[in-house]
Formats: structure tokens, C-alpha cells, sequence
């Protein structure tokens, strides 16, 4: 187990994981696990995505994962690019190709790799190799740069286009594809484009003359990509901030959520500025820390925008009081939470779902706020779209719960689809509207969905104002300290939330193919990995489940039927406490004893392996213990 | 003080866009019979109506605190915005992003900007954001009885015998080098000072901070205290007598050359201050820093335009590029691109 | 009934609350509730300190509380005492006798009275008497204080002790009494106490002559209160840190934490000087903000000492980030969570349970926190103490979870008792110690606890330093981003708090007096309401159900074992969202759906009927669905 | 820059408390090559070792980010505390008092200390505690890859384009407004300046800001940074030589009357400062508010000691009155009071 590498779990895998050809001349085809081991800060990311985007081209499904350090240059990073024409290319903890490109990791990546795995090694590391199990290339990669590039300087960079090349013949990838993909990756630097196929031409022409034809694994050419993106969760989330008409972003730099912001600056400067003045109809601020983030997007949603900031951990700690006063003076607000590893700063570069219950209850005192839950990026450009409707609609807080798997790895995926809705503005009265009414009443329930009217500041009509107050107020925003104005705006609010669990995204459920009383329920990024584990102890273990994927909290009617029709249902969740199981068997205690825990939070992406591992035991001593 | 302003018009009984006075007033206040706060918020009702400020078009934010709550006593045909403890100028900057053509009017304890909200203020004014900021300053925390907080005197003193070690904050010297182009002190008493500063905070646009001493008669207004009514009565030093001439008016006194600044305001209406004794000029940083350092060393309570940018730069609107309309106001054609943009972009990842 | 009072709670009362004498020439002795009104700033609270001690003093339980508002002076504000020699003194929502002395909401007052209360009514007030079903004593204040009292300027604060006075003569409390509580509460201002002993006669005398006796209500000397104290939480708590040997407090103001932060600064500037040289052995900070009052706390439990701060709900969201620093990075540290209404401010004089779930989960990722949750004077006093020891102990935050009702009400107690064992100053290991070890790893488990050793800053031992951070590390405390070394940690903090369940202060059980399947739970300031309709149900209803009181969480096995052992358990909580009732479902499944919840959030004090309304419809309900 | 400071003892293998250089390392770095931060590390080491600091006696605080992972990379026999971001100052301040005979040293970013820890830097700053605060100044966040923090120069543009509209934040400016009392800037690659400052501060007793130019050689190296190595190294305008002569010590060189100036520290070492042409006095603090202004508007670098109090006033311990012994040392019998107080507490509330 290549522990180092981050690539198990914290339990140590019993159960063959991939599915190793056991006859070894006949190659495995498109299923397999490709890493590379770099130096961070050395730009192997260009080289890893035009490998990524090649295999990409033939049409054969892949997942990338990112492994890289909290560190700006010089600790090891690690790439990985999973290939499963049935599209299971969630993170999977064997490799079957691996690429040692940096010393200070190599001793350990040699060591860790099981045998028979296929090595490019560069032949300055050759001294790390201690073993005899592995198959392996030696390629003199300063040799190789040297002849294909002049400049030194551009030699550290240039030199990992050159694994590309020796993969890719290794593997039976098209160089085509490979030339195509680095005019791809290097469309805004037409130069560098001959430079790196030069590169990967040089890789593969030595490797066809040094290297063998292997029989464990290739990646043939097929149909399956067509039409599908390939793009990070956090660009998807920024585009559907954008789809959804943003107006007002704050935010406050920290890893993994300030690539959204960025894509998002990115973006909005090209489609959202006034064609005829050029002038931005958004505004997007760097605050100076999240306290002031989240102030600006409650102020902005007070004064009538469409207000979102982005985060992760840390800053949802400061946002606490904030989120609070958005609950309870129902201003519309967003905040994406990419969630990284915590508590506290944690592991910055690592993904993990762990805020889930500290989000739906952000803030002292009784909160509850709705989360929208993406598994990809189409669900991270939909919902947060949907998550500025909803906050308009339900005049609340809405978190997008994305995490850094998602936020920060190329993901391949569905296209987008345009909005078919126009923006939903909410409840918001006009001074037209004020007219026909004799009353308006802020915090009353008019319509009996316990969501109240509103009116923006600068609205001309003498029944426009209101005062906005986090203190106690009557239900014509006066304010109160009277017991019955605190009660019963408390409970009203707790029946906006019960109008939120018919609004929110509904789960979406897999029945197994045969009957069964037993239940699995994943969320977000868990989905891919927990799906897979279940096609393959359906297909292996013969043991079927139903699946249900919870796209939102608060949970809806459908999730909780769904636990009440089975007999035990296991509840995967990146994170240690359980923590939507939690949420669930506190709102649900009819329910409470049939959820079990499939818990998975040592930083890493989820993998099917441990989903099987930790169902298997826990349904060796349901068995047991009938 | 004595007035050389341009003669006042008589006050009428309504203004130019036709409102009465009372149409800018609000809730009754529930502070302490004469606490500071409530002269300001008169003040502060006389200035906006003065300023012909449309009565609907104000966004008033605020913290909390007793000040904090006065955002509900003037103004009452507009949103106020009590948000918490200290968050206002962000509260704000967000506020006025989503609605540039309301007037921002912030009012503020000194709790709640000089010390929890400190940083969250100062970057405010580095993004010279268009609000009129209202510290109203007591060297106490009010509404939590009494404490002290960053602008109490070194050396005073709590009930219980607690000293404070502390020099005051000097929010007007922080806002100076934060880069606010208005910066003023003045004094909840000194009424017609008072309402000139705030109108000129009106007509100027970017932050304008003004820090003016409004004594606690509850907790803080006690022998010794520099914040006490009777101190900031007997030990006022004006830097000189101020008038306010709005764009639409001609100055109808004449001066003696030399004895009198004008500071010409973003719309056109000007500040006119006629000197008193020392030559003090408010369009120099480094004089207004010179200033406050020696107020502070001398523990003078200087009052008046401390310091007024002369050439004021882009206002946190215009770095950001808006267009003309609010944010708020504009329609869903200009906040979603067209459905072929999501073509595009799914052409562009692919 | 008078909701205006806030006396009311969010439900009506369906059931006959006081158990008012039918017969009405047999007074009712020693049951009676005495409610003030007065303008808020105006001084009465010593007043009604007098009118209470004076039945204290004359052996008579009594319970106080005080509403008052969100405002400096002029808003209406009410002090209540009930008085009841059963000791049953929790807020009670009826009124037997009234003092109104307040115009502002004197309409309302008057309105929201029983037939049958007895009025002590100002006679400046008079024209608001728009009712005959009450007993109206109508007092000319203005002129019996302008006899009494010479100066103008004294007389609004005087004239409070003249309805002292007229009060003592309607209800039979001895004016000795009174003059001795009068000489109690001007200790410190021996002026005072003659003018208003003058005052409290001159009311005397008055009543004497003009109110003919009543036999509704009467106080009658008992022998009951010896030995107790009459004390706030606030100032137990503060008492409890400094014997439990506080060091550093950092605090920001906040109501209603401050007077414990100001009771603190009183008691330690007495009793925790050096003698010799005057100088403190303590530092007390107020701080800037809560960020950094919590930052100071945490840097002063790492070098070391003792530390605490005081906050209320706001102040917790704001110290979320460094609570989750505190957990992770395992630094004692001890926050007193005097817990107001939320969320957003709330209502920042009114009382809540509503931060349990709050603190337990305090900041972003998986953390976990202790708390222990006092609910009278005395315990305030040893939990404020005990958290200092076991944040020691656990290397952990440790909440002390108060109330305003208890932190800022005046309790009947048991005395304090002065501390059994010295100090806990946790596994810390001198230079000494190091000497004799061959190895120090800050985060290992050594001892089997899942309780690691540390050293402290300054240690003059190469082996002590070792670097802190929030971030993934080793049990060497080296920085890490290891999936097995990042959820090996987690897991070991969860163990941590395992064995903090072991350690924290038992659950008390009161069984029923017969056999009874049916458990009820309460914490904190619900134990006495709680405790008073178990037993008026006990005898009004002949239903019994066993009682358990939770003094900490995570709950102990014993509780555990209460709940599994009964077949419904009604766990009562003053917040809307079963707070505790989530924490006890999410941790315990099994026996999640035995707990039913009893809520009450409308910013009163819990009273018993309030319990027992909720409890018997709950219980009917139970029946037609067995 | 030649040298007229007291003649250079010959560094000798071990300090006078009879430790080598070596001994005040820490970790390898895992910053960038060629990394300002680096650079201060090496001379904070230098600057420790020489000013004969007990090695085991350090505690150092810092935030998060590129600077605050420093702490790990020098003093290894002393504890660190890499905190939360932005809390350093509070962090700090805490532990100083829990245990004043550490030598408290905070290493921070302009992102930690400017952007979201600037209220709290403040506040430490008013307290007065005693700390050597450095500030490793590169206009950037380079931890989380180049976005602009609140120091970067106004007009500078990141990769993507973005502009800074915002005129950088004055860390040491606005730190004498708060009233400290030790204030210097300084240069990362100004090896000599920077160890005789980071000397006087350690010998300060108080807050001492040393706010130190550091360049980001990934983020913020570019061709017109003013935080860029070529830039600093040749616009740097230092105020004086400046040399440190511990106590222990006389100064052997004689000077022209006139050409020196000396300043006197806490514990009798102190700082000579040689006049480079212009008559700068870093002991008043108008003269210091007004170079800083002057300096800002002529966009100059100057480094060296801004300003020093003539009279130091009380540090926080002295304030708060604290025992000698450190808390964090007191036995039970101080920090508990006899059980008879408990029975006369409970008769005070009967
Ligand atoms: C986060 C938070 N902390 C503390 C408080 C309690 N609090 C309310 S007002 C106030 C200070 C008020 O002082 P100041 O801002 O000077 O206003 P003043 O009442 O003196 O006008 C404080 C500390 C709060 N509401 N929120
Ligand atoms: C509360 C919080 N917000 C954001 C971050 C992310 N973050 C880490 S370091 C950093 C800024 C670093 O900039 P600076 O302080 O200037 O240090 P440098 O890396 O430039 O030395 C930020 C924003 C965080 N760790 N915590
Ligand atoms: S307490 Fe002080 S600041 Fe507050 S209302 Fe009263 S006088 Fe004004
Ligand atoms: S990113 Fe910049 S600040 Fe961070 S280590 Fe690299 S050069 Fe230094
Ligand atoms: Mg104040
Ligand atoms: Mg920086």
C-alpha cells in the first residue's frame, strides 16, 4: 500500500481492488490507473492535462485527482488519471502506471507500488530502485530535453511533456491526440506548442525504440466522451453564479474556493459587461477578511442584489454571525462552502465533507439553512444558480456544499444546459404593489408558505419602509421583546425551512435490480465512488442495494421515505462525525436507528474500495446479530 | 460662536424638493434623556432635509450600540439596516455596491469602530466607499453599561475603580492614513458646526468620516471626563467657523480676503470656513497629521474640517466600474448572458 | 393573560397554574407571586432586592427575575418574586399581588391581570384602572415621598422603598426585616440607609392606616432558608474561576456575560493579589473583540495558564474559528457561555438554551467540545471550576454552558463549598520528567486516554519544544499531510472525547415515587420548573415519571442507560430546535426516537406549567396511538 | 552601505551565554528559492544568537500564511505557534501575559496583518505588549498564489489582468498612530540594517513593528513592484547607519560631534545611528507621521528606524501589574484563595 502517497485509505484495503487481469497476455483495455509524481511548482500540471485531455480525445472516460501539497514550490505532488471505459473513474488507490519523476518522494513511491506495476522512472532516480517486482523503464529524461530544447531555463518544463510521450506509447495512446491536446492546453501560447510536441515526439520515439510492447494494460480508442466537458467544479460553480445574474461577489482569498473567484472575475469581465458602455453590471470586491466578505453580501442582498460569496472551512467559522443575521432578518445570501479538510486550517489541499452540520446550523442561537449538494460539475453550475433563486425565493441563507475534489479537479461531465427559468426575484413589493395593498406587514405570513413580503430600500412609497434589525421584531419589523412576537416569528421561520424541503433539489434514487431491504445514500462527491462500489458488489458479491443520492438539505419527504422503506440504509460521508447523518436522525428520529455510517476522512478523495470494505463488515455483523 | 456664513435664508417650511422638516425625523428614541446621540440625530434630520436628500433614497446602516439604534430615529421613510456589532461599514460597502444612488449614511459607536469593527472601518475608507460615517463618540460602551472602550481618556476611571492604561484611538488620524479624503471632528452640542460637517459629508462623495464627541450622560459624562458634556462645552477649539453653501446658491457675504477657504464640494457646493486665529489648512494630509499628533500631545479638543482631499480620487463605485443603473435595478437581460454562452463555454472545456 | 409582561408563554395556559385558595378567607401562606413594574434606569432594583431579602430573611424560599429591556432607561421593566416554601420559586406566569408603578405600561399591566390580583397602584396612574375585578390599593406616592424625602432630586429613586413598605404591610413580611435588608443592601452607602428606612416606614404606615387587611395571600415567618445564599450565577461563576485558580481572562462586553467578567474583576482584585507585594497573579484583558479575546486565551493556555473567557451567543459564533484551533491543536481553554436569545442578537436581555448545539459542534470540520451545564448558583460556582481543571485534564475547550436566568437573577442557593483537591494541572511534562523519558511526541497516546502529554513554552529541556499548528501534523507534532496521520489524529480526538464522557459530572436521578415507564429529562436552569411539575403532576394527575438531570455533555453512560431503560423520555429544553435532544439522536441512534421534546423559546424562564401543559398533551397523544 | 558602527567583534563560534549559531535554526525551509522570508529567517537567527537570547526562552506566534510558516524554520529549542490567520497579535498577546519572560517574536504577512488580523495588530500595538512584531511585507498573499493583499502598490496588475486600485496600507504609520513606540522599516536583502534593527527591538521593551520589505519571488517579482528585489535593492533610502551595541559593551569608535545619534533601550544597549545626509530624529513622532506622508506621496523607500519614544511608557505586564514570576509559574497556593474565603464570601451573600 503506497501509504505516502495518499492513496489509501485509512483502513488498509482486504479486498482485490482493481480488477487485475489475471491473464497477463491479454491486455486489460481501458481500465487503469495512471500517476505521476512530480516536484510542486515544476508546471507538470500542462503536461498531466494534455495526457489527461489525449486519452480524453479517444473517446475513453477519465478522472483526474490532484494531489498536491499546502507549499508553493518544492514538496511532492502526485497526479493521478483513472481510465474505465464504464465510467468508474472515481479515485481508486492502486496504479498500474506510475511515473517518478521527483526525488524527494521516490524512495517511497517505488516502495509503495504493488508488483508488476509499469514504472517510467527518470534515470537520475534510477538509485531509488530497490526492488525487483516492478516493470520498469528507465528513460534518460535530461538527456532527451537537452536534444529537444535549447533554452536551459525551459528545460524543468519542457521535461514533462516528454513523460507524456513515453506514456502514451506505452499505453497505446494516439500522438495525434497528444498533439492536439497540447494545442489545446497551450491556445493562449502559440510557441510553446512546438516546443512541447517536439517534447512528446522525443518521448515517444524513444520509448518506441527502448520499450517493449507491454500486455498488462491499454488504452484503446472508443466512443464515450462525445459531447462531454471536461472542467473544474469551482469554474462550473462560477459559471452558474454568473447564469444565475450575480451582482454583488465578496470574497476573501483561501484554498480550494479562490480559483472560483477567480474563474469568476475571469468570466464576468467577458460576458457580463455592458456590451455598449463596457461598464461591469456586477461587482466583484476582495474584502479584507470573511467577516467583511459575508457582510457585503448581506448589505447587497439588503439593498436588492443577487449576492454570493465563496469559501471554505475557516471561513464559514467567521461567517457565523453574519449567516445568523441573514437567518433571522431574511436577507437572501450565498455562500459557497469548497469544503476542505478540518477542524481548524487542517490539511488546505485536501478534500473532505466535513462542514456539512456546521453549515446547516452556521451561527448561535436556532439556524437552519438549506444546502444544495453538487456531485459534478453540472450540478455545481446548476445549484448555484439555483442556490441565488432560492435565496431570493426563501429570502434566506443558501449554502452550495462543493467540496475540493470537486472544486479543484478536472472532472469530465455532462455539458451545461442554458437556464430554461428566468430569474426568480422572490416575494419583492413594488411601489406599484403597494398601492393595492392596505398593509404590508415585513415578517408576515401572508401566503402560508411562512415566506413574508419585501421591499428594497429605495422604494418610493410611504408603506415601503421597513427596519431591518437582528434584534427580536413583531411582524411589522418594530421592534419586540414580547414573548409571543419571539415565538412566533421562531416557529414561522421553522416553517420557512419546511417550505425549503419542498424546494430544494429532489434526491434521486437507483433501484437495485433485485428487491432488497437495504438502502446506501451518498451525497456530493461520494456519489461516483459509491455508485461504483455498488455496481461491483452487485456484480461480485452479488449483494444489492438500493441508492438514493441527497442533493439538499433539509432532507425531502422522498429521502425519508426512502429510509423508512428500507430495513438498515448506510449513510456515506467524507467526514468523521457522521455529520448529515446527524442532521437527519435529529429531524427524523423514526428513522434515527436504521441509518448506518460509512465514514471516509483522512483527506483523500472517497474510493470505491473503502465503500465495500466498510458495507461488507458492517453487514457481516448485521448477519451476526440479527 | 459667531456666524460670517452666507447670510442664511430664512428656514422655510419646506425644502427645494418639497418635504417639511419632520418628513426627515424618525421613531421616537428610546436613549437616555440627553444622551449625545439624539442631538446628533437631529442634526442629522436637519442636514439631510437641508440637503434636500429624498427622503426615500437614504440607506441607513449602523451596528449596534445605543448609537447604533438611532439609525431608527431619523429618516423614517427610508430602510435602516441595524446589522451587528461592528460589521456596518461592511454592511454598507455591500449596500451601496448593490445601490450606488442611495445616500449611505452610517452611524456608529466608538465600540463598535474603533474596536471590534476596526478593521472591517478602516477598510472602508481605503476603498473609499461613498458613505457618510457618523462615529458617535462617547469613550464608552453604552448599551452594554458602561465599559470603556478605545476612545475612553488614559487615566479614567470606572465605577468600580478600574483605570484605564490606554491612549485613546484617534479614528479621524486612522482615517487620514487609510486615505479618506473628508475626515472632520465636531461635537454633538455645537449644532450649527455639527450640521455644516454633515452636509458637506452629504455633498462629498467618497467616505467621509466624522468623529464627533457626544457625551454619555449615563456612564461617561462624569468630572474629568474629556467626553462629558461640560468638558466638550468649556474646551471646544473650533478650527474655524464653518458654513455650508449648496450648489444652487451664490455666497451673498463678502469676506475680508484671506480670512476665509472655500472648499469646493463634489456637486458643486462648497464648504466655507473662515479662519480663526491660526491659519490652519485642511488640504494638507501631512498639516492634518501634524494637527491631530498635537491635539493629542496637548490634549486639545480641536473640532472642525480636519482634513478634505483637493483633489478627490475615484470613489469605490467608479474603481469598480459600475454602470449608471443600481445594480439592484438592473434587468435579467443585462444579469444572464445569452443560452449560446453556455454553448460556448461547454465548446471551451471540451 | 399578560403576555405584554412577557409573563406568558409562546402556548396559553389550558390548565389552572396557581393553585389559587378557593376559599377566600383563608389566606394563602407563603405561595404567592409579587410582580413590579417599574421604568427601567430608575433604580428600583435595590428596592426589590430589599422587598426579596426581607422575605428571605423571614425563612422564606423566593426566586427573583428580573425583566428588563434592551435599553438604558425609560423602557418598562418588571421584577417578580415568587414566593413559595416548598421552595418551588421558578418563574411562575400568574401574578398575586402587582406593583404598578410604571406609566409606559401601566394600560397593559392592569389589562393582563387575573380577577382577583392584588394592586398596588400609583396614583398618578389611576385613570389607567379601566377594570373592577381587581383589588386595587391606590398609593399617593408623589406625596408620601415628598414627605419623606426632602430632596427633589432624590425622590424618583426613593420613592421605589415606600411601595416596599405598603407592600410589607398587605402581605404580613415584618418591617424589621425589611429595615435589616434595607441596612444590607446600603452596606456600602451608609447615607442611604436612613432615608430609605424613613421610606420604607412612611409606605408602612400608610398601608396600616388605609388598606384594610386582606386574606388572600400572606407571608408568614418559616425556618427555610437558613444557611442558603442569595446570589447571581454570574457571580458564582466568577467566584468558581478564580478557586479554580484562573490565571488569564479575556473578555469583550456582552449582556449578559459582562457582570460576570466585572464580578470577576471585583473578587480577584480582593482576593487574588499577592499580599506581599500587591501585585496580581492574574491578568483580566478586555479585549477588542471577541476574535481576539478568544485568541488571547488560547495563547495563554498554550504558555501555560489557566484561561477563560465569558461570552454570550454572538461572541461564541465570533470565537468559532479558535475554538476549532483550541480542539485540534489540543490547548486548554474554557469559554462561559451565558447564553441569550438568538439567533442574530435576539434578544439580548431575555434567557435561552439556544447555543447547546452551537457550542458542542463550535467551528468548521469534525469537533467536538465538552460541556457542563450548571443549573443553580452553587453549580456555577464548581462547574466554572471543574472546567478549568478538565480543560487542563483533556487538553481541550471546555464550555460552561449558563443562562441569563441564572447568570443575571438573584437564586436561592445552597452555600459554596470550598474546593476538595488542589489544582489539575494535566499531563504536563517538566524538564525533570523529559530527563527521565527517551521520547516525547506531543500527540501520541501513550497512557491509553487518547490524552497526550505536553510541555509548556519556556521548558529549559531539548526535548520539549515542539511547534503548534492548526494544520494536518504527526503525533510529533511535524507537520503532515498523511491520510493516516491526519484520520489517526481525528480518531484519537474522538477517543478524547470518550474519555471526556467518562469524566464530566454525573447525571442526577430523582425516581418517581411508583414504577413508571415514562423518563423525563431537563438541564441547566429547566431543572427546577421541571422538577416542580413532576411533582404537581405527581400530585394533581397521579402521573409519575422518573427524572434524570444532565450536568454535561457528551451525555455519560448513565443517561444513556435512563433513556434505554424507560420507553419515552420527555428531554425538556428552552430552544426550538431540541438542541440536546440532536446531539443525544445523532450519537445515539438507538435510542433516538424514546426521546420526545418538551420546548419552550420565547426569551421567559421556563415554568412548570409550561412543562406540563406540553407534557400531558404529549402524553395524550401517546395514548390514542399506542 | 559602509560601516562607522562600533568596530565588529569577530564573530565568535558561541555567544556569551555559550551557544552556537546553529543552535538558533529551526526546520529547512519549504518557501521558494530565493524567497524574501528567507532571508529574514536567517537574520532573525543571527540577530537572536547575537543578542544572546535563551534559546529555550522564545516563543514564537505567527498567523498563517508563506511568512507565518517561518516561525518553524529558526529557534528549534523553542516552542511556536502557528495559529489561526490573522490572530497572531491576539495569539501573542495571550501567552505574553500568561508568561512575560519569554521573548515573545511574531513573524506575519501583510495579508495576516493588513487585511484580516489589522484590527487586532492594532489593538496589540495600543496594549503596548511586549513583542518583536515582523512583518514580512511582499504586497501579495503568497500562500494562496498572488492575489493582491493590502500593502501591494497601487496600479499593479496581477497575471490575469486584475488591477489594484487601492493605495497600499502604511503598517507603520498607522502603528504610531496607535502609539507604538519602536517602529522600523526595513529590507529583507539589507542584511546589516535589518539585524541591527531586529536587535534594538529585541532590547525594546514594548511592541517593536518591524515592517520588512520581502519580495515574493513567485507572485510579486515583476518588472515595476515595488516589493520586488530589484526594486528595493535599488530604491532602498535608508534614514541613517544604524548599528546595535548591547549593553554589555562600549562604543570604541569616535564620531564627528553631530553625525550620531543615539538611542538608548531598555536594557542599556543601544542604537547608533549614523545621519546620512538628511537630519531625520526618530524620537518625535510628528517628525516620523510626516516623513511616512512624505515618503508615501514621493513614492520613496525609505528603511531604517522610524521612530522611537523617548520615553517608553508601562508595557502591557506593567500595566495589568503582574508578579514577577510569570503566571504560568505560580503554584496553587497563588492562584487559590484560602478556603475560608469561600465561608466569607457565602455570609457576604446571605
Ligand atoms: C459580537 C457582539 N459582541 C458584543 C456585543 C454587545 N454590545 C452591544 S453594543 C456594544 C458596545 C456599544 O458601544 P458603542 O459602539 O461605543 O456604542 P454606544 O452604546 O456607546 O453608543 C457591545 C459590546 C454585541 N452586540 N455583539
Ligand atoms: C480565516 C482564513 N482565511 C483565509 C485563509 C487562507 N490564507 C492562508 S495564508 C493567506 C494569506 C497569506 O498572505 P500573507 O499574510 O501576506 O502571507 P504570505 O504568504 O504572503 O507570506 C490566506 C488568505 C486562512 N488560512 N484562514
Ligand atoms: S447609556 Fe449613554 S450612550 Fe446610551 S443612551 Fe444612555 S446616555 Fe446615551
Ligand atoms: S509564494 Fe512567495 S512568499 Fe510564498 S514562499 Fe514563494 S516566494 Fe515566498
Ligand atoms: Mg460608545
Ligand atoms: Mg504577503
Amino acid at each position: 500500500m503506497d501509504d505516502h502517497l495518499g492513496l489509501s485509505s485509512q483502513q488498509q484495503a482486504t479486498l482485490p481492488v482493481g480488477a487485475i487481469a489475471e491473464e497477463r497476455n491479454v491486455p486489460r483495455v481501458n481500465d487503469l490507473v495512471i500517476c505521476v509524481a512530480t516536484s510542486n511548482g515544476t508546471g507538470s500540471i500542462s503536461a498531466n492535462l494534455v495526457l489527461a485531455r489525449s486519452i480524453l480525445q479517444m473517446g475513453v472516460p477519465i478522472g483526474t485527482k490532484n494531489l498536491f501539497p499546502s507549499n508553493i514550490q518544492g514538496l511532492p505532488t502526485w497526479f493521478t488519471i483513472r481510465v474505465n471505459e464504464q465510467g468508474w473513474v472515481a479515485n481508486r488507490r492502486d496504479v498500474d502506471l506510475f511515473v517518478a519523476m521527483n526525488r524527494e518522494s521516490v524512495f517511497e513511491d517505488l516502495a509503495g507500488l504493488r508488483p508488476g506495476t509499469l514504472v517510467v522512472l527518470n534515470a537520475e532516480l534510477a538509485d531509488a530502485l530497490q526492488r525487483d517486482d516492478l516493470i520498469v523503464y528507465t528513460v534518460p529524461f535530461t538527456q532527451l530535453v537537452g536534444d529537444v530544447c535549447p533554452e536551459p531555463k525551459l528545460r524543468r518544463l519542457v521535461v514533462n511533456m516528454i513523460y507524456v510521450g513515453v506514456v502514451a506509447v506505452v499505453l497505446g495512446i494516439e500522438l495525434e491526440e497528444v498533439e492536439a491536446a497540447i494545442e489545446k492546453q497551450f491556445a493562449q501560447k502559440p510557441k510553446a506548442i512546438e516546443l512541447n510536441k517536439s517534447a512528446a515526439r522525443a518521448g515517444a520515439q524513444w520509448a518506441r525504440e527502448h520499450i517493449p510492447p507491454q500486455d498488462f494494460v491499454r488504452i484503446e480508442r472508443r466512443n464515450l466522451t462525445t459531447n462531454k466537458i471536461f472542467v473544474e467544479g469551482n469554474t462550473a460553480s462560477a459559471a452558474g453564479l454568473m447564469f444565475g445574474g450575480i451582482q454583488v461577489f465578496a470574497w476573501y482569498p483561501i484554498t480550494p474556493s479562490s480559483s472560483l473567484a477567480e474563474a469568476l472575475t475571469d468570466l464576468m469581465a467577458t460576458w457580463r459587461r455592458d456590451p455598449v458602455t463596457g461598464k461591469a453590471t456586477y461587482a466583484i470586491i476582495q474584502a479584507e477578511d470573511e467577516l467583511a466578505a459575508m457582510g457585503m453580501v448581506v448589505g447587497a442582498g439588503w439593498a436588492g442584489a443577487r449576492a454570493a460569496t465563496a469559501t471554505s472551512g475557516p471561513g464559514i467559522s467567521l461567517m457565523a454571525e453574519l449567516a445568523g443575521l441573514s437567518y433571522f432578518t431574511e436577507i437572501p445570501a450565498v455562500i459557497i462552502d469548497v469544503q476542505r479538510v478540518g477542524p481548524s486550517t487542517g490539511l488546505p489541499t485536501r478534500t473532505s465533507q466535513g462542514d456539512m452540520l456546521k453549515a446547516y446550523h452556521l451561527s448561535h442561537g436556532d439556524c437552519k439553512h438549506v444546502l444544495l449538494i453538487p456531485a459534478n460539475p453540472k450540478e455545481a453550475f446548476e445549484f448555484s444558480m439555483t442556490a441565488l433563486d432560492l435565496a431570493q425565493r426563501l429570502q434566506t441563507l443558501v449554502f452550495v456544499m462543493s467540496d475540493l475534489d470537486l472544486g479543484m479537479n478536472y472532472w469530465l461531465s455532462d455539458p451545461l444546459e442554458p437556464p430554461t427559468q428566468p430569474l426568480d426575484r422572490g416575494k419583492v413589493l413594488t411601489a406599484e404593489e403597494l398601492d393595492q395593498i392596505t398593509e404590508f406587514a415585513r415578517y408576515r405570513d401572508v401566503d402560508g408558505d411562512a415566506i413574508p413580503y419585501r421591499t428594497l430600500p429605495g422604494t418610493r412609497h410611504p408603506r415601503a419602509p421597513f427596519f431591518t434589525q437582528g434584534a427580536g421584531h413583531d411582524d411589522r419589523a418594530k421592534r419586540s421583546e414580547k414573548p409571543e412576537d419571539w415565538a412566533g416569528n421562531l416557529e414561522r421561520l421553522a416553517r420557512k425551512h419546511e417550505t425549503a424541503r419542498t424546494l430544494v433539489p429532489e434526491s434521486l434514487v437507483e433501484l437495485a435490480t433485485k428487491p432488497t431491504r437495504v438502502g446506501v445514500i451518498a451525497y456530493g462527491t461520494s456519489d461516483l465512488p459509491t455508485r461504483e462500489a455498488l455496481a461491483r458488489l452487485a456484480t461480485a458479491h452479488e449483494w444489492h442495494a438500493d441508492y438514493l443520492r441527497l442533493r439538499a438539505l433539509p432532507a425531502t419527504a422522498k429521502t425519508v421515505e426512502f429510509i423508512e422503506q428500507h430495513d438498515r440504509v448506510y449513510l456515506v460521508e467524507q467526514n468523521r462525525d457522521a455529520q448529515v447523518a446527524a442532521i437527519l436522525r435529529a429531524e427524523h428520529p423514526h428513522i434515527a436507528s436504521r441509518i448506518r455510517s460509512i465514514l471516509h476522512f483522512n483527506g483523500q478523495p472517497l474510493d470505491a474500495a473503502t465503500v465495500i470494505e466498510q458495507l461488507l463488515t458492517l453487514e457481516e455483523s448485521e448477519e451476526e446479530q440479527p | 460662536m459667531s456666524t460670517q456664513q452666507p447670510a442664511p435664508t430664512r428656514s422655510p417650511a419646506t425644502n427645494r424638493i418639497g418635504y417639511e422638516q419632520n418628513v426627515y425625523k424618525g421613531a421616537t428614541s428610546t436613549l437616555c434623556a440627553g444622551c449625545g446621540h439624539d442631538s446628533i440625530t437631529a442634526q442629522l434630520v436637519r442636514a439631510l432635509w437641508e440637503c434636500n436628500v429624498d427622503p426615500y433614497g437614504i440607506a441607513k446602516m449602523s451596528g449596534i450600540g445605543c448609537s447604533s439604534k438611532t439609525t431608527a430615529y431619523f429618516a423614517s421613510l427610508s430602510h435602516g439596516f441595524n446589522g451587528v456589532h461592528g460589521r456596518a461599514a461592511a454592511i454598507a460597502t455591500g449596500s451601496f455596491v448593490a445601490n450606488r444612488k442611495l445616500l449611505h449614511v452610517a452611524v456608529s459607536g466608538d465600540g463598535d469602530t474603533a474596536s471590534i469593527g476596526l478593521g472591517n472601518f478602516l477598510h472602508m475608507v481605503r476603498r473609499n466607499v461613498p458613505i457618510v460615517y457618523v462615529i458617535e463618540n462617547n469613550g464608552v460602551y453604552g448599551l452594554t453599561k458602561g465599559q470603556f472602550s478605545a476612545t475612553a481618556d488614559k487615566g479614567s476611571t470606572l465605577k468600580d475603580g478600574l483605570r484605564n492604561d490606554l491612549e485613546p484611538v484617534d479614528c479621524c488620524a486612522l482615517a487620514i492614513e487609510m486615505g479618506c479624503e473628508y475626515v472632520a471632528r465636531s461635537f454633538s452640542g455645537d449644532v450649527k458646526q455639527l450640521v455644516a460637517l454633515l452636509k458637506g459629508a452629504i455633498a462629498h462623495r467618497g467616505t467621509a468620516v466624522i468623529d464627533v464627541v457626544s457625551p454619555c450622560v449615563t456612564f461617561n459624562n462624569h468630572e474629568g471626563s474629556t467626553k462629558s458634556l461640560k468638558f466638550a462645552r468649556e474646551h471646544e477649539e473650533p478650527l474655524h467657523e464653518i458654513g455650508f453653501v449648496p450648489y444652487y446658491e451664490e455666497i451673498r457675504v463678502d469676506y475680508e480676503p484671506g480670512t476665509v477657504q472655500e472648499i469646493i464640494l463634489h456637486d458643486g457646493s462648497r464648504l466655507v470656513l473662515k479662519k480663526l486665529g491660526n491659519d490652519y489648512d485642511p488640504t494638507s494630509r501631512e498639516a492634518a497629521l501634524v494637527l491631530l499628533e498635537q491635539a493629542r500631545r496637548e490634549k486639545h479638543f480641536i473640532t472642525g474640517l480636519i482634513y478634505r482631499a483637493p483633489e478627490p480620487s475615484p470613489a469605490f463605485d467608479e474603481q469598480l466600474e459600475l454602470v449608471e443603473t443600481p445594480l439592484a435595478h438592473l434587468p435579467d437581460e443585462f444579469l444572464r448572458p445569452n443560452p449560446e454562452v453556455v454553448e460556448q463555454l461547454n465548446q471551451l472545456w471540451r
